[in-house]
């Protein structure tokens, strides 16, 4: 079973649709849910039978780019496909009121990003990574925009005219790379970095740094993620915020294990995630519109990822895989949510949920929060408690104090949302879900409750991938030997 | 002394420093103007002249003036003595993804300033707390 | 030779490309962003890369400065 | 007053920031002269003669490198999508001025020379510099001088969407036969005879790629110039 189709088949799509719109109103939706599904299904039966996998294009890795299929980007791609398809079989039905002009676009659009966001996690060249960094952002500036109303082609502008300058520093570093190493290729990369002079290596990795920091939304450089989530419509923002950015997290750690493995920066990257995560949260506080105070969640819930990933040790990364999985599943329920509340009431400020009557959505969106706080028996406690237990270990206090901080601040404007959500307000007529929207909630909602209730069906797993991923020696190892 | 500034200009070194210096005025100019500008097509400008300074660093950090190009023809029947040809398609490839961009950029700055008349990003500021 | 040519070239890169950040008039500036493509499209085919030279000059120079005119065009700054 | 020396800040403050930086760089470079390594390309000029293409370029680009350009394709796909979507409120109606006689007549003249000559770099992309991206814009900048001079032209929609449709097809389709006859993707499944390098017909699937791009990058660039050069404001 070769892991090309999941780049080959959306992309296939993409290119087809002109034919496929001849199929009728529908025929391309169906077919893109279906493509979905399929892949999701492949993904699903590579997961039982796990082992290294490497797909090579055209000619065997120290030259050529290819494709690694492990236990950590299996991870990643089942946690895409799984979130996409639950998010086209919501759209099926939300389409049928509400669509998207010029729909057959927005199913290019997602089937694209849905290609570049696996194509970041699987691809092994450094150059190769930078081309499916372009096409996620191309894809993304446009579904921004999609809307055509001011605000929404001003976030498209804005996130275009960061993308263009993390573009600009990314090329920098990589023709850098290719200057002082003579290589493009992870694995040899990997093996040749820690011989680079010491100044040359910090100022590769302060233009990958500002490339991908961009991109990843981490402190100084996330001012543009709040406008832009904003603008987008919330249908998009669900896809940004459960999917791409899930991406570039993987790829920036990526090549920090690979490049510098146990580096001094380590330290510094911690304290910018813990501080990012406290600064997003104490801005959320101020919000009044549900789009940016989910941004800023968003921001923060990916500092503490980006702190607990920078700790660099196997335990810390099961955390932080578990977190990814929480936290992309519960803003997945909450952005539908919110999808599904601007709908049917064209507004998305907090006094909105008071008139809103709908006990489905108070339920789903109440364990989404709870699961992102971190309550026992949700998905969102699993790494968090080892997150911490993590920290404690490791003796880093200070973040564990500045975490904890922080999350007494989200609690605080979460149970500003529930009290609107159960506030006693006159209620006007609710929203209307079909069975199959309902179904993908409760989907979802399963998942939390499951990873929360059941941590070891996972754990297994996701520790095992924690340790590939940290395992830079075998991946280089691997690679190099072209291994089929 | 005038050929002895020509050998001087052609030692290895020297075109080296002359691509580092050159192309790093070229990207702080790049830089510079988009600190500076405000106008977005401007701004635009700015980052393409910042992306061709990364490629004229890139091209002319991986040449060698002794070797040719990496073709087959005028008297060279063999793959040897060539420059390096992956900076070639490396930057073929990022020069029309630039290029992609930047259409795109356009497209949304014209549609805007349908919707808003307003070409100056400082005052793009529908989005945020008002 | 090779050495004067790439001298002459960044010079002339650098003066058209700081005239093209402080023109004051827009269609100025991207006719004199041409001139920065044009410049570095000489630079190419002394650094032996022919294939990017002819890339540079048909989308760097051409067209891209021609999408630019367009949108000038569309903001009625002509 | 105020807003001239908020300027004059502005103006400052980003002239030193940027020197800094840029200083900052190039101090390091400078210090730093990259030595006579064995890069990645050597060794791939080395191989390069298998595929028996004479242009060792376009080996890299469309067939050791080739996923690059598929992506690339795809990023121009995705941008002329947007283009498309974003200035898609197009007015039929033709400009009222016309362009003058001298621009109408040369370019009808010039125009099938220009897609001659696009052809002719898209085709020869494997022998000689040049290749499908450039042979393709070249084409649209045929079309361009077409749409400039002669206000009622259109691209034919249909048309063009149908070339993009197979060239984007195929390219993932030459690929995936790659992958099911030499078991990875883009593999050069037709013959590429050494013997044969520097003829028009060698290197296997490598011109036929180049091809389909060339088809690929003309069309989309054709698309994203029409829907640029057409919009009306309404108002």
């Amino acid at each position: 079973m070769s892991s090309i189709y999941f780049i080959a088949l959306p992309l296939l799509f993409g290119f087809t649709t002109p034919l496929l719109a001849k199929l009728g109103k529908h025929g391309i939706a169906y077919v893109s849910t279906a493509m979905q599904t399929l892949l999701f299904v492949l993904a699903l039966s590579l997961l039982v039978s796990t082992n290294w996998h490497i797909e090579v294009i055209s000619i065997a890795p120290p030259l050529g780019i290819s494709f690694v299929l492990n236990e950590v980007s299996l991870f990643f791609v089942t946690l895409f496909t799984f979130l996409m398809m639950l998010f086209s079989f919501y759209y099926l039905v939300h389409r049928r009121t509400n669509p998207y002009h010029q729909e057959s676009k927005f199913f290019i659009l997602i089937n694209m990003l849905l290609a570049a966001s696996i194509g970041l996690v699987l691809s092994s060249d450094i150059f190769n990574i930078y081309v499916f960094f372009e096409i996620a952002g191309v894809t993304a500036y446009i579904l921004s925009a999609y809307e055509k109303t001011a605000k929404a082609l001003e976030a498209g502008i804005k996130y275009l005219l960061t993308g263009m300058m993390a573009s600009v520093f990314l090329v920098l570093a990589i023709t850098m790379i290719y200057i002082y190493l003579g290589s493009l290729n992870l694995a040899v990369l990997s093996q040749t970095f820690t011989t680079l002079p010491d100044n040359i290596k910090l100022l590769i990795s302060l233009f990958l740094l500002i490339g991908f920091g961009l991109k990843v939304e981490i402190f100084p450089l996330n001012f543009w993620v709040t406008d832009v989530y904003e603008g987008s419509s919330s249908m998009v923002n669900a896809l940004f915020s459960s999917i791409v950015v899930k991406a570039y997290l993987f790829v920036f750690f990526h090549l920090l294990y690979l490049f510098m493995p146990a580096s001094e920066y380590g330290t510094f990257l911690i304290y910018l995630g813990a501080f990012s995560m406290l600064a997003a949260e104490i801005v959320a506080l101020k919000q009044s519109n549900l789009k940016r105070v989910f941004a800023y969640s968003s921001l923060g819930q990916i500092g503490f990822i980006f702190a607990v990933m920078a700790s660099e040790n196997a335990n810390a990364l099961t955390a932080a895989l578990f977190i990814i999985l929480a936290h992309s599943v519960a803003k997945m329920i909450i952005f539908l949510s919110i999808a599904s509340i601007e709908k049917t009431y064209k507004s998305v400020e907090i006094k909105t949920l008071k008139v809103m009557h709908s006990p489905f959505i108070v339920l789903m969106m109440l364990l989404a929060m709870l699961s992102l706080l971190g309550i026992p028996l949700l998905a969102g406690f699993v790494g968090k408690f080892l997150a911490l237990k993590d920290f404690a270990f490791t003796g880093q206090y200070v973040v564990l104090a500045v975490i904890i901080i922080a999350s007494v601040i989200e609690s605080i404007y979460y149970f500003k949302i529930a009290g609107n959500l159960f506030s006693k307000e006159e209620k006007r007529t609710g929203l209307d879900l079909s069975v199959l929207q309902k179904a993908v909630f409760i989907v979802l909602a399963l998942v939390l409750v499951l990873v929360g209730t059941a941590p070891w069906l996972f754990s297994g797993f996701i520790h095992e991938a924690a340790q590939v991923m940290l395992d830079s020696p075998t991946y280089a190892n691997m690679l190099s030997g072209g291994l089929k | 002394m005038i050929d002895q500034f020509f050998t001087f200009l052609n030692e290895d070194s020297v075109i080296t420093a002359m691509v580092n210096i050159g192309s790093m005025i070229l990207f702080f100019i790049g830089l510079f103007g988009l600190l500076i500008q405000r106008h977005i097509l401007r701004i635009f400008i700015s980052v393409s002249i910042m992306e061709i300074a990364v490629f004229l660093f890139f091209i002319g950090n991986t040449f060698d003036k002794r070797f040719t190009a990496p073709i087959l023809g005028d008297g060279h029947t063999a793959f040897v003595a060539m420059n390096d040809p992956i900076p070639h398609a490396m930057i073929l490839t990022a020069i029309v993804i630039g290029m992609a961009v930047f259409a795109l950029g356009v497209s949304f700055a014209i549609e805007y300033f349908k919707l808003m008349g307003k070409t100056d990003i400082n005052e793009m500021n529908e989005l945020g707390e008002s | 030779m090779t050495g004067l040519i790439i001298l002459m070239a960044f010079i002339a890169i650098i003066v058209v490309a700081f005239a093209t950040v402080l023109q004051k008039s827009l269609p100025d500036a991207v006719i004199l962003f041409m001139g920065v493509g044009l410049g570095s499209v000489v630079l190419f085919f002394v650094f032996q890369a022919p294939d990017v030279a002819l890339t540079e000059a048909v989308i760097g120079a051409g067209i891209s400065a021609i999408i630019f005119l367009m949108a000038i065009k569309h903001f009625k700054e002509v | 007053m105020n807003f001239k020396r908020d300027i004059s800040t502005r103006t400052y403050s980003g002239f030193a920031l940027s020197a800094l930086l840029v200083l900052t760089i190039l101090n390091i470079l400078i210090q730093n002269v990259p030595s006579k390594i064995h890069r990645a390309g050597e060794t791939l000029l080395g191989v390069n003669a298998q595929e028996g293409v004479a242009n060792a370029v376009t080996t890299v680009v469309v067939y050791f490198r080739g996923f690059d350009t598929l992506g690339e394709i795809a990023v121009l796909f995705i941008a002329a999508l947007g283009i498309g979507l974003m200035l898609s409120a197009q007015t039929k109606e033709a400009d009222k001025e016309e362009s003058n006689f001298i621009l109408q007549k040369a370019s009808k003249m010039l125009f099938p020379i220009i897609m001659l000559f696009g052809v002719y770099v898209m085709i020869y992309g494997h022998l000689s510099p040049g290749g499908g991206f450039q042979g393709g814009v070249i084409i649209a900048s045929g079309v361009l001088l077409l749409l400039i001079s002669d206000q009622t032209f259109e691209v034919p929609h249909a048309v063009i969407s149908a070339l993009e449709t197979f060239a984007g097809i195929s390219y993932v389709f030459i690929g995936l036969i790659g992958l099911i006859v030499l078991d990875r993707f883009l593999g050069n499944f037709l013959p590429h005879d050494i013997s044969e390098m520097g003829m028009l017909f060698s290197g296997g699937i490598i011109p036929l790629i180049y091809i389909v791009v060339g088809i690929k990058v003309g069309s989309e660039m054709s698309l994203i110039v029409q829907n640029l050069l057409k919009r009306r404001d309404d108002d």
